[in-house]
């Protein structure tokens, strides 16, 4: 998991840079217009730490090193983003990892497993739920339809194409909410119709685990055909 | 484009967008050597004789952009540290866990957060990270009137009352108050305080470059915070006097001040009003509290509380009583805030 | 039009434009009712406790629109008396009669005048309406830089050092000098101190309506007055560091500074520029100065002389010996500068 | 010639008012945008003084009651109007009221002996000379055009019509001019290629004195036919 979990944090922060300007546009509609520039600086950040850090001692058993490489990612976050986003986000690795750290029947059931704790990470932090126009709106029906495909027997490709597909559609479902966390809160019904920049993040965080997933995948069939 | 339209791109007095905050804080120092120090690793304010044994430490920060909120709030009677963000963006929990490290003096902590998500989840955080080693307390401000208070939503956002409370709270911790008493005075202001803002215009985040929102030539964004934002709804621009109104009245009720009352006004411009207008806004104000039997105790005008360049202003007023009025009086000595000293 | 192109339309905190002055005025008085009291038949804002006998009258005036001066430097250990003119405009010479009759205790009075031929002619007539019966001198500020000095022209500007002089010979007077000797002190001040300045918008003159000068977004004018008007050249908007050396190089060179020099380092903003960008231009000034090894023995911050709601900076150098640093560093107590009281 | 300068200051104030935004806009150009302002302000207050003004004792000579209604109408302007334009312009009509108060063999010889002693005035007070683009610029030319019209026999029609065309002309002269005085002095080179505001203003006065002057004529000699 190790190498697919660095892939798709270089890939997020390639994705993330490119897309600061748009996420920073719908944080200046209902938030105050720092939401891509926060992420940018924390994906950033990750990435230099990826170059700097030393490979995993041999023998590192791979979950062990997966946990490890995630909890260094949500400590760089919590060092470098600020903001809401930045605890928010950070917790959700730290608690990622916590998840990938047990013992998991494969990688698309630790996926899900570190999906759903994020999940809950950030709902308990915040202090929010579904339905508050939060990045929570992506992230939930994305844990809820990858439990469902990996019920269903997904593999790995399935699993993160589910929870990309689903955190695509929460995120834009967010547009016709009411937002009652956040900063998009304090606008009251001004905050309807427009998308909340943290469920679009998260849209694409997912988005692009579930791109480095099915190419790895297809790198994997390729090998073997 | 109309012939005289002015720039709506970025005009900054900046060197590189990056570098902005940290050499803004490098200008402070230089302007005030005798008042603060930086720890520039962490982007910290700190008063230049901190820690200050005996006497419990005040920290507060925040996103850049408020200025002089709060790293001109460092020194005597005022903060012991401040933690400067980005631009509008929440300090990270480590800035905090160094400002909290540097200025205790063994009487603990006390964290002054504006009760924004970013905020109250990184200083938590900071908190943390001391745990068992430094007592903290926090106070978190929440006097914007423009939001409803409820459990259920984020809150109302703290605001012009944080610069109000950092004096009053300073001059008690520097009496030599204890955590808990300076915690209690602190819980006083924010409860007898209330605010609300307008704006004319909007304010460009130095890294997003554009305006964050736009506004027309006659109209006015009325319950703004603090973070360039939109408010609750726009209105048409209206003479001061009545766009006064609409700030005083719902902090009246809101307070339930009535005739024979004193308060402490505060008209605080967003960063881009100047003071003619500012005091002409004051006038509104003193003739509106004047009409309904208030009596203005104390007055603070100017920009204190800012976003950036925006222009616009605020209303605070804090119900005074004998302590509040002492602790307000009592000497302050920081770049932006000085008397007595 | 851009899309989010701001409003070039004047919108400010207002009623009538007529009533500006006197309405932002009576908000001074009620802000600061402890400092100073309001003619309001002259617009004049009189020290609370003026005349003070034995004490020798400092009044100044200009137009209005570059609050806080003058008016915000009126209390102790600063100003006696201040008459504000409609924005831009100097006052007229009735407004100073009232002014020099109100504080003169009987020591006479100085007239501090900024170098602009209406504020010259209207100080020489008020001085011959009370000739005989009140002995007044007068000092007129010429420290800009930008305008080359000349005895064929209208000469330097009055700027920057304006404030600065108020504050010292404010100094002076209050320790009981002689008119004379509170003279000599303005000039020395004067001769001392040379400013710069540029805008990187223009501003709009409320009767007006429309700014005074167009300008594009990437563009500033350098060498400008305080009354909203271009400058002498226009540039591409550079980095602070940059800009900040047109303005600091020709002050160093036109008052000889040489390494080991002490000055008084004045960072003043022109109105619209937040104190986050007016501290990252001191920490230009700053580096500048160091560089040449001339020493920044006092500064000062803000925005103190302004043209309305105009965005950019100005520099300020003075000479300092232990005079001037002593009688900077006395006691004022003033609404917009106050310390060691 | 009392009616004809009431009559003057009255028509002058709604030209003025009329002309206000222009005269602001040139001072925007190279001033400080106030001098239209400036002079409305003060030619209303002339406005009032005339409207509360008591009419002179019965049988004051007309010259003494012209020459009172130029002071005031001069102290009027240095009271109200401030800037630069008022004291000059105060000062003009102060030395105008000194002038037309000696004796003159026609109104024409008054007008020209109080235009020249106004235009010595602002010189002296604003030392300033022609050429250095103010108002003198328009004053001087219209000063010496009317003596030489009065010495060519003028009557006041022509000879007010000689100042005006002068004045005209002079206003226009400032536009290539390098100002040396007034805050347009400040521009340097940049004050080239501007018309000066109080040029225009003074050009602005004399062309309706000429006005004032002309329909007088017309109705006298209407009467007369
Ligand atoms: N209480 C909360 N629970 C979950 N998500 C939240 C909460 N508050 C804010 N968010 C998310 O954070 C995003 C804003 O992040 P960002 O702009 O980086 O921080 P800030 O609001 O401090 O400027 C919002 O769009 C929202 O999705
Ligand atoms: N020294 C001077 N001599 C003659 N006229 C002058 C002088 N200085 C200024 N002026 C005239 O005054 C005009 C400006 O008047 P105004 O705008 O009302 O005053 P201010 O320059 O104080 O704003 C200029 O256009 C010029 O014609
Ligand atoms: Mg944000
Ligand atoms: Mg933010
Ligand atoms: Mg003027
Ligand atoms: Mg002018």
């Amino acid at each position: 998991m190790l190498q697919g979990v660095e892939s798709w944090l270089r890939a997020a922060a390639t994705r993330v840079h490119e897309a600061a300007p748009s996420l920073t546009a719908l944080d200046q509609a209902i938030g105050d217009g720092d939401h891509g520039i926060n992420l940018d600086r924390g994906f950033g950040a990750i990435v230099a730490m990826l170059d700097e850090r030393p490979s995993p001692e041999d023998g590192t058993r791979d979950a062990a090193a997966t946990a490890d490489l995630l909890r260094q990612a949500g400590k760089t976050l919590i060092s470098k983003v600020g903001g809401a986003s930045g605890p928010l986000y950070g917790t959700a690795f730290l608690r990622g990892a916590g998840a990938v750290a047990g013992d998991h029947p494969s990688a698309a059931a630790a996926f899900v497993a570190a999906l759903e704790a994020a999940t809950g990470g950030i709902a308990a932090l915040g202090k929010s739920a579904e339905g508050e126009k939060t990045m929570l709106d992506a992230l939930f029906p994305a844990a809820r339809a990858a439990r469902a495909s990996l019920d269903g027997g997904g593999d790995l490709a399935a699993v993160t194409g589910a929870a990309r597909d689903a955190a695509g559609a929460g995120a834009e479902a967010t547009i016709p909410m009411l937002a009652t966390k956040g900063r998009a809160s304090y606008l009251g019904e001004r905050s309807i119709g427009h998308q909340d920049p943290g469920a679009t993040s998260a849209a694409l965080l997912l988005a692009v685990v579930a791109e480095v997933a099915g190419a790895a995948a297809a790198d994997a069939s390729g090998a073997t055909a | 484009m109309a012939a005289n339209a002015p720039s709506h791109s970025m005009k900054k007095l900046i060197n590189n967008v990056d570098d902005l905050v940290p050499e803004s804080l490098a200008g402070l120092q230089a302007a005030h050597p005798d008042l603060v120090r930086i720890d520039a690793a962490n982007n910290v304010v700190i008063r230049k004789d901190a820690p200050r044994q005996g006497k419990v430490g005040l920290i507060s920060g925040g996103g850049s952009g408020h200025e002089p909120m709060h790293g001109g709030y460092v020194g005597l009677g005022m903060l012991d540290a401040a933690c400067a963000g980005n631009v509008f963006t929440s300090p990270v929990p480590d800035q905090m866990e160094a400002a909290t490290r540097a200025v205790d003096g063994g009487k603990g902590v006390l964290h002054i957060v504006k009760n924004y998500t970013g905020d109250v989840l990184n200083f938590e955080m900071a908190a943390e990270l001391v745990a068992g080693e430094i007592e903290v307390k926090s106070v978190v401000t929440n006097d914007d009137v423009a939001v409803q208070d409820s459990l259920y939503t984020a809150g109302r956002r703290g605001v012009g009352v944080t610069v109000l409370l950092e004096k009053i709270v300073g001059a008690r911790a520097e009496a030599g108050a204890s955590l808990d008493e300076v915690a209690a005075t602190a819980e006083k202001v924010n409860g007898q305080g209330r605010s609300m803002g307008l704006a004319l215009t909007s304010c460009i985040v130095p890294a997003a470059g554009t305006p964050t929102f736009q506004i027309g030539d006659d109209e006015v964004e009325v319950g703004i915070g603090i973070h360039g934002e939109p408010g609750r709804r726009r209105e048409k621009l209206r003479p001061v006097d009545e766009m006064a109104e609409w700030l005083v009245t719902p902090i009246v009720q809101d307070l339930g001040l009535k005739a024979g009352d004193s308060v402490l006004a505060f008209v605080n411009g967003m960063g881009g009003t100047p003071l003619i207008e500012l005091y002409t806004a004051f006038n509104s104000v003193n003739k509106i509290l004047g009409g309904q039997g208030i009596k203005i105790g104390r007055s603070l005008v100017g920009n204190y509380i800012t976003s950036l360049e925006m222009a616009g202003f605020s209303v605070t007023l804090l119900r005074l009583d004998d302590e509040l009025t002492k602790l307000w009086d009592a000497p302050v000595h920081t770049p932006a805030l000085r008397w007595g000293v």
